[in-house]
């Protein structure tokens, strides 16, 4: 064969289930059964609703710098809530509506947004990993935690989150290509919300899509509208149970957008603008799927009223819980525990200078 | 002379070293439009374009090694690193080929490229937004390693690791971006590379320190005097590699007690290498051990709990008093 | 759009011109003139007995560990001959046959297996890197060269040599990402010799071809027979003229096969059998362009014997002159220079040591 | 009991704990068929399968961290890197995941493996495979670096490294790993980590050392007492971080002299760590300088030039003799 186009067998795709308008293709249709459209509803509302409270928590300066998700909780919703219980999710560090949907407390992320390393702490029941901060490295746990699932023959899968500027870093490849070299049960879902921090999906690399990044790896990509839910839902549940069934890795791209700033350190009109942020806005996935669900008759005036409702007061409940916690926490010597499963001698000598030091007149206003 | 904060000194040093020289490129995550998270590159975009002022992908080796080659090319590229908690992502490319290139290829190629990233706690940052690992660097021949303390010295130490020929690995204490001002000349002003600062005289005692803890360092110093007459000189390291150690050896053969404090942990930290130079160097006329007050040997703890995980103003005082105590007459 | 496959703009072909019995398919004849087919045919007879040298040598202890590249003749020249001068070649460390013909000297090739750090000194003249070991970084350095090329408006082009297991490494990621965004003129030449040493093709990746990771970076990608001297010349060619027009960068995978050992420290017959080693010896890049040329009238029992015979005698001179030049060599107080621009006085003070300890008797038999 | 050498030793260290424990898994370039390319994990393959005995692909940072998942999940993953001049490919998952996750989770989780590499020079190999960096990994909180000096304690070491609930870093002296043989137990023995050992007892003089450098230590302490009738002590620190300096501080309080010996870089080196301790802890009992024989802040140079980089046998008798002249007795 002199010269010829090589045929690649893996696929990549485009996904969306319901149009702007909410109005959804029944050819296409997941059938997700009514409790758990509602359930959604109100995960989607928590995490805009909490995105808002922690913004005002941050400008009265009750909480340090936090990254919102406003925008993305379909993106973010739409996948985790295919998981079990029993099966991994792995966060980067802007998924906050899908931390509170596998179990993680809002309190805890108060916490955390307060400088408190208790905030991150895992519960014990939690199949999460805590947030990763260096963009992209946490994939490769993702990979190595799936390959011990698969080694322990047990049918759970891990599901990795990260954005679209993760997927210019080195521990992303190399995490795929383990991924697809070892076969794991792997899920990869890129928040692609056009942004990392100032630079445009557009100069973060040439390639046309971040799904077909999956070509490279020999495993199917599948690119979706991420602010339709039940493309999201569809997609994951897809890429899922071919995991479970032992059919290998998949690489999903959430097609969304960060309506928000990229933190709160972060002023986005230095590099965006407006009219950008105005035509996303009219793609916000939570408008879209209330008409869908009111279309349905799932939703009606009454119920965005009630669930709102509800959403504020659990989120109230959750400021005062941690700010009461925050109390008690803080004392200075904690800072030593966890770093090693037993204090070594040279660690014990340092915690006991800190004592001493505490012990001293007028130490503590010394130590905020 | 205008007031700058060290974020608009190290700005003034980028510009005036590009307006003159156009191999002088910018590069990093976020260094264009939005002017770098800290706004050290702030207007550089506007002023010299996108070809020397390059947003790139989200890839920190891939920054450094393209500096790399952009250096071994001629060009003199200052790649910055958004934080030095990631800088661990290059860290390869650094010490397989930034610090060999000139030594692998026997003096035929060089690379005089700077990699900017802010260093250290005090800003109530997130995870991985406060570290202090200067020492990483430090351990590395062939490349050099500095950290400023003031908008002055920022600027003019930023100028001479832009025009080294060597590959300069500049911190920038974040604490002290926008804590203070100093008066920063408009006329180009270059400090040398691989000299420390003696920043205040005295005679019972050496302190040591660097970058942020210059500040509680010189704050200790007066607080020696005023409370307890203790006479202290200070001495600002200002290169932590290749380490200076002739006016730290010298003071400390004048005071007779040395005190070194940085943020990083204290095992294996900056402040050994300076203890052991003391006692190769000053031996016999050390009167006390070498003090350190350093970080705690554990990752620093989240915003709430920073300010008793780094080195304070007390802490100096009250190791300065048992150390004066400790000697020997 | 619902569910639809995406359209990949980028393509991948496979290319290859002579047949395994050296054929030439007339139709993608790249019409090299004769002088440079018999420059080529003598630069691969020179590679191929050079390893036979350095192999004795290596038995006979007078040199160290080093890697062969039998087999890798065509992949390389076929590459590196498409270059002029003004261009830039970034190798990784075995690359021997295309460093000659770039100009490197034989010589400074047995200083460096000998353990010297004069061996991997770089001509003022020539615009080549220095061999990288550390598998993979190096294609970045090649990037920032076409950067800067491009920055001084020059139309030089950069083409950087790595191997299959290369591709597995995050920097040829981060590399061919920051090439495809800033639109370098960058080729990227994959030696792929089927082993990174005991780690077979099929299990570096599961890509299907090591071309097609290209569309990851929005860059075509080639699969050519690396075996093939003139399918490599004629992509290689094809993409240096693109690059040099301004059209972007380009992978190109050869697909050869490593026939020695990964290094003479290691024993191929652990990991791979003799049956596939026979199979691959029958496609022969050297023996298949000889046949081409006694085909096209080029060559001739006579001319090959004088080929050899002038190929043998360069060996023998370089060899000598090495041996001669590392008598002259190594005296251990070199080891400061070139570490920096200046010695700092931290290692003027360490020289001087190490000058007052050589100056002692019976130090210098001390140290080999 | 049979004689090894720490080829062997490891081997079966390995063997034995994969035997016993189906958590632990190894994993790295070449480790498998190959037998890894120095042979540690020889037979390995063939008798616990490639679901234990995983080849990866080229890829270090893919290699820790997938390890770090492996051992989050419960497993007990020993990865292989290749040579430790290439684990710096891997430093950021090191340093930002395996040393914090316990703490990051607060206790929730772990990430007990074990890194293996092959460091240092003396086998004439080519660049980056002769590197001693272990200070790198000393500095980090959170994980423990371990260096063995024989097959015997190689063997211990390395049970404990992988029973261990902490990631340990384990380098592995490769100039050792056929040098010499030792008798090693069948029956298992465990070392535990965080201790340092007396090899030999003496009066005047401390020598610390660690690694290959136990040998040359060793001959010279021979040397000092048949040629010069001087008794030196050696300790070998065996574990690097965190460092256990009761030892060497207990003897330098009886010598008053102290030399340390490591083949990696001066400046910033292990020694540092271990001259700055003494200083705190045995300041009074110094009769002398602290001494420091030691790789030049060079990189390594090719094989060519090696043993003038590494510190020798009469580098150490020679440092040893000036040490006890100058000292103030
Ligand atoms: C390794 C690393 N480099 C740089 C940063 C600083 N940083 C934090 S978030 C971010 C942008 C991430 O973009 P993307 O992956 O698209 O995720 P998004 O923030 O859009 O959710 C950067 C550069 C980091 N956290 N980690
Ligand atoms: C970063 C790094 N890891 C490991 C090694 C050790 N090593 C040297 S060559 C090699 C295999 C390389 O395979 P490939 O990229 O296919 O090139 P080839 O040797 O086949 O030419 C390995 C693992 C290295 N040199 N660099
Ligand atoms: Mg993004
Ligand atoms: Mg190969």
């Amino acid at each position: 064969m002199p010269r010829n186009p090589i045929e690649i067998p893996d696929r990549v795709e485009y996904l969306s289930v319901l149009d702007e308008n909410g109005r959804l293709d029944p050819a296409l249709d997941p059938v997700i059964p009514p409790d758990l459209l509602l359930k959604l509803y109100r995960g989607m509302v928590l995490g805009r609703q909490f995105d808002q409270r922690l913004l005002s928590l941050q400008r009265q300066g009750r909480i340090g710098t936090f990254p919102p998700i406003t925008g993305q909780e379909a993106a973010q919703l739409g996948a985790v809530s295919v998981l079990r219980p029993s099966d991994w999710m792995v966060p980067s560090f802007r998924e906050t509506a899908a931390e509170i949907w596998r179990g993680r407390s809002l309190e805890s992320i108060i916490l955390a947004d307060n400088g408190f390393n208790e905030g991150t702490r895992v519960d014990a029941d939690l199949n999460n990993l805590p947030v990763a901060i260096p963009v992209g490295s946490q994939v490769l746990h993702a990979v190595g935690l799936a390959w011990a699932i698969q080694y322990r023959h047990k049918d759970d899968v891990v599901m990795a989150f990260f954005g679209d500027g993760a997927t210019s870093q080195g521990d992303f490849h190399e995490g795929l290509n383990f991924a697809g070299v070892y076969q794991t049960p792997s899920v990869f879902v890129c928040q692609n919300n056009q942004w990392a921090i100032s630079v445009p999906r557009s100069r973060q690399t040439r390639s046309k899509t971040l799904a077909q990044k999956a070509l490279a790896y020999g495993m199917p990509g599948i690119q979706v509208d991420g602010n339709d839910i039940l493309a999201v839902y569809l997609a994951a549940k897809e890429a899922v149970n071919r995991a479970r069934a032992g059919g290998g890795p998949t690489l999903i791209e959430c097609v969304t957008y960060r309506l928000l700033m990229h933190t709160t350190a972060d002023d986005p009109r230095r590099y965006r603008t407006d009219d950008e942020v105005a035509l996303w806005s009219h793609r916000d996935p939570l408008v879209r799927f209330e008409k869908y669900l009111t279309e349905k008759g799932l939703l009606n005036p009454e119920k965005v009223a009630s669930t709102l409702e509800a959403v504020l007061s659990q989120i109230q409940a959750a400021v005062d819980g941690a700010e009461a916690q925050m109390k008690q926490l803080g004392y200075p010597l904690d800072m030593f525990d966890h770093v090693y499963a037993e204090l070594p001698p040279h660690l014990a000598d340092q915690k006991e200078a800190l004592v001493r030091e505490l012990s001293l007149p007028g130490e503590d206003n010394n130590h905020g | 002379m205008a007031k700058m904060t060290m974020v608009q000194a190290l700005n003034l040093a980028l510009k005036q070293e590009m307006e003159k020289d156009d191999r002088v490129i910018v590069l990093g995550e976020d260094v264009g439009l939005d002017g770098g998270v800290f706004r050290v590159t702030e207007g550089l975009f506007q002023q010299f374009g996108e070809t020397r002022v390059v947003d790139t992908p989200l890839a920190e080796s891939g920054i450094v090694g393209m500096s790399i080659g952009m250096a071994v090319y001629g060009l003199r590229p200052v790649c910055e690193i958004q934080f030095s908690g990631f800088d661990y992502h290059n860290f390869h490319q650094i010490e397989n080929h930034a610090a060999r290139l000139r030594w692998r290829s026997q003096g035929r190629f060089s690379v005089p490229m700077v990699l900017r990233a802010p260093y250290g706690g005090g800003v109530r940052a997130l995870e991985h937004h406060s570290e202090s690992r200067e020492v990483f660097w430090a351990h590395i021949p062939g490349i050099k390693m500095v950290i400023p303390s003031g908008p002055r010295n920022a600027r003019a130490l930023l100028v001479s690791a832009i025009r080294d020929p060597d590959p300069v690995i500049f911190y920038e204490p974040k604490a002290l971006y926008r804590a203070f001002r100093e008066e920063v000349p408009e006329a180009q002003e270059a400090l040398p590379i691989g000299r420390s600062q003696v920043v205040r005289e005295g005679k019972d005692l050496t302190l040591i320190a660097y970058g942020a803890m210059m500040r509680p360092a010189l704050a200790a110093a007066d607080e020696l005097m005023e409370k307890h007459g203790i006479s202290a000189e200070l001495i600002d390291i200002l290169t932590i590699s290749p380490l200076d150690d002739t006016l730290f050896v010298q003071s400390v053969k004048k005071t007779g007690h040395a005190m070194i404090i940085h943020e990083a942990p204290r095992s294996f930290g900056p402040g050994a290498e300076v203890s052991a130079r003391l006692v190769e160097k000053a031996f016999f006329y050390l009167e006390a051990p070498v003090a350190r007050v350093a970080g705690f040997d554990i990752p620093i703890p989240y915003f709430s709990r920073e300010n008793a995980y780094l080195p304070s103003v007390s802490r100096i005082v009250r190791g300065a008093r048992e150390l004066l105590s400790t000697s020997l007459n």
